[in-house]
């Protein structure tokens, strides 16, 4: 059971590795909110599952369960953000800006 | 510790480390911030240290990214786009990393093997720890012994640091005397209006309670599992800031209100330095809890010592959960507590 | 090769990532940066102390509970757990210094209309 | 047979984890892509869940200790169950709030969508 579960959770991590693309690719500040919950969603399901690894499920859970706690807070603080500054563009920034941005900072 | 996984997962952090101070977005930036501290707290649990985890997962992942969040919404989200870098500044702080990056990395071949059982931090006052804190203090979770009783005065400190620090944002905030936090709005409903949402309210109302029972059992059960003070005090924290944030920052200016905060979170370091004081006055030395077994019932001084463990506990908790409070009502709303994220 | 890797690989991640740290904080324009370069630096601090505290083999630093009296207990078993309940205060404090700087950032932006470094300073210099 | 559920019912979540990500990296919008990842995502990680739960029972034997620790695995799903799909709906509002238009098939004309527009 126990190389099931080190494959898993290396599949998972691989996942999360793709998801990471969606963030860093964007293109809107959302999309990386969006991946950022996803991650921190998957992150739970890892914690238990390093947990059975270890053979001390017993003592990771409860990490697992106040993180996934604080996940869903800070999704919910961000999204927050939104309805305070409304007519944010629908680009958003990313590491190189493109032309127009530039233009619009003017 | 896994070492496949660590692997995969310090390529995983460095890159997420990269990207965040890259991005031209603080919004972003903080998101960014997030993730990267969700994927600390999964290197922590791998590496075998749940504490730690557990303390970055409550922390670094949530309160912090939280914060951040608060001063993008009280500031700006922008970040200054140049044609042209600062090259001067870009190329000074190249320099420094490299030098600093290079002395390390030079300084590296000296250290231990990674996961070496026989390395020198692992080697002098640690296994003591091991071996004697069921016999000293009954306490199985080692960390929470280490952290309460063995090094007690560090952790009183820490709390105090804690406690400066709100005192700190406070003062900060309302240093020209502009603002003084009050008075705070009287209402006849506490809800005010704002963001109706019933899916987002009903949730976050329903799970309050819940989370903050998980606070306490988390607090309570730090000597069995990884948990204690800190991680109980900022879940306990973190349910308010949940109400706050899916309700209104009124609600909770309102039922915990600053002044509360302020005496909950001195009650919070006088308990723990109380029950250091208490050790003193019954013949023994500063947060020596060996003392209490006079005057708890049926006390031995081994679970004397883990009952006064708990106690200090309980004052970390009070006064790391009313510093979180104050720290995030005050930055989310500029130190005025009117409106909130 | 692998053994070599697998030694020293930690080591160099916490210096790179305190690499990229400090240079946030010294080379980046924007003082919320600047924080969150100092939030990185602190991270790979904890790296160090974390992974040097490692064992291979190790479990978690939770003594298990023997059903009758206390086992024999092999402290190759368990992780070291001092650089744990170093690292554990120092992510606390750190939230709150985190939270000091932000509340000074906040005043700079209030006064100034702005988080730019050079902006400020053309703003104090006229 | 305990441990064959187990297996089964991770299986079956990692393969949702997969196609969540395909969704997540493929779809060409925000919405379509959250469509993905709020669906998937809870599902998997119940899936998951659920599937370790099992896991840690099936590998012990059954005491009390175990149950619990398995209950709390359903405390978990529990919670997530309930906050996966709110942080789902706040994530969607905030795209709506901040006037993401949703995605049209190329050469369609927007008639009849204006309810959408921001």
């Amino acid at each position: 059971m126990n190389s099931f579960l080190n494959w898993t959770s290396i599949f998972i991590c691989f996942l999360m590795l793709l998801t990471m693309l969606r963030i860093v690719a964007g293109p809107t500040i959302i999309d990386r909110i969006m991946g950022a919950n996803v991650i921190g969603t998957k992150t739970t399901v890892l914690l238990v599952i390093i947990g059975l690894i270890y053979g001390r499920e017993d003592m990771f859970v409860d990490i697992a369960l106040a993180y996934a706690m604080l996940n869903f807070i800070v999704t919910i603080g961000a999204s927050r953000y939104f309805m305070h500054h409304k007519n944010v563009r629908n680009r958003g920034y990313g590491i190189r800006h493109r032309k127009a941005d530039l233009e619009e900072q003017k | 510790m896994i070492w496949q996984f660590d692997i995969i997962l310090l390529t995983l952090i460095v890159l997420c480390a990269l990207f965040t101070i890259s991005i031209k977005d603080l919004l972003g930036a903080a998101i960014m911030f997030g993730a990267y501290s969700f994927l600390m707290c999964l290197l922590w649990t791998e590496m075998g240290a749940v504490d730690v985890a557990f303390t970055e997962a409550s922390v670094g992942a949530g309160v912090s990214t939280i914060l951040f969040l608060a001063i993008v919404h009280r500031s700006t989200r922008r970040v200054k786009v140049r044609q042209r870098g600062r090259i001067f500044y870009k190329g000074l702080g190249l320099t420094a990393s490299l030098m600093m990056g290079g002395l390390l990395f030079y300084a590296s071949s000296d250290f231990p093997a990674w996961g070496d059982p026989l390395a020198p931090a692992s080697n002098h006052v640690s296994p003591y720890y091991l071996l004697h804190t069921l016999a000293d203090t009954a306490v199985p979770n080692v960390v929470t012994s280490v952290l309460a009783d063995y090094r007690g005065f560090d952790t009183m400190f820490e709390t105090s640091v804690i406690l400066t620090a709100g005192l700190a944002v406070l003062i900060v905030l309302r240093l020209d005397g502009s603002r003084t936090g009050g008075p705070v709005r009287k209402m006849a409903r506490p809800i005010a209006k704002g963001y109706e949402d019933t899916i987002i309210r009903f949730i976050s109302r329903a799970m309050a309670p819940f989370l903050q029972l998980f606070a306490l059992y988390v607090l309570a059960h730090g000597h069995h599992s990884p948990g204690g003070g800190f991680q109980g005090g900022v879940i306990l924290g973190a349910t308010f800031i949940l109400l706050a944030i899916s309700y209104d920052l009124q609600l909770v200016v309102q039922t915990f209100t600053e002044k509360t905060a302020l005496i909950l979170a001195n009650i919070g370091l006088l308990i723990y330095s109380g029950t250091g004081a208490l050790c003193l006055l019954l013949g023994h030395n500063f947060l020596d809890y060996a003392a209490l077994a006079k005057i708890i019932p049926g006390a031995t001084t081994v679970t004397a010592r883990s009952d006064g463990i708990m106690m200090v506990e309980i004052g970390v908790a009070l006064a790391v959960m009313s510093i979180i409070v104050i720290i995030y009502t005050n930055l989310v709303s500029d130190g005025t507590y009117e409106k909130g994220l | 090769m692998e053994a070599l890797l697998i030694a020293k690989y930690n080591y160099w991640i916490y210096i790179i990532i305190m690499m990229i740290g400090l240079y946030a904080m010294l080379a980046k324009n924007n003082l919320v940066k600047k924080v969150i370069g100092m939030g990185i630096f602190q991270t790979g601090i904890i790296i160090f102390y974390v992974s040097v505290g490692a064992k291979k083999d190790g479990n978690i630093p939770i003594v298990e509970h023997a059903t009758s009296g206390h086992q024999a207990i092999n402290i190759l078993d368990y992780t070291n757990p001092l650089p744990h309940v170093l690292m554990l205060t120092a992510i606390v404090v750190s939230v709150g210094t985190l939270g000091v700087a932000l509340a000074i950032a906040l005043r700079i932006y209030n006064r100034y209309q702005s988080l730019e470094e050079d902006e400020i300073l053309e703003q104090i210099n006229d | 047979m305990t441990a064959l559920i187990a297996r089964l019912l991770m299986v079956a979540g990692l393969f949702f984890f997969f196609a969540t990500t395909i969704g997540i990296l493929r779809f060409p919008d925000f919405y379509s892509r959250m469509h993905a990842a709020g669906k998937g995502d809870t599902l998997s990680s119940l899936l998951l869940l659920s599937g370790l739960a099992l896991v840690n029972l099936a590998g012990a034997p059954l005491t009390f200790d175990n149950i619990l620790v398995s209950l709390k695995i359903m405390a978990i799903l529990v919670f997530i169950f309930l906050a996966s799909p709110t942080a789902t709906h706040a994530i969607i509002d905030a795209g709506y709030a901040s006037g993401i238009e949703p995605w049209q098939k190329p050469g369609t004309s927007k008639e009849g969508d204006d309810d959408l527009a921001v």
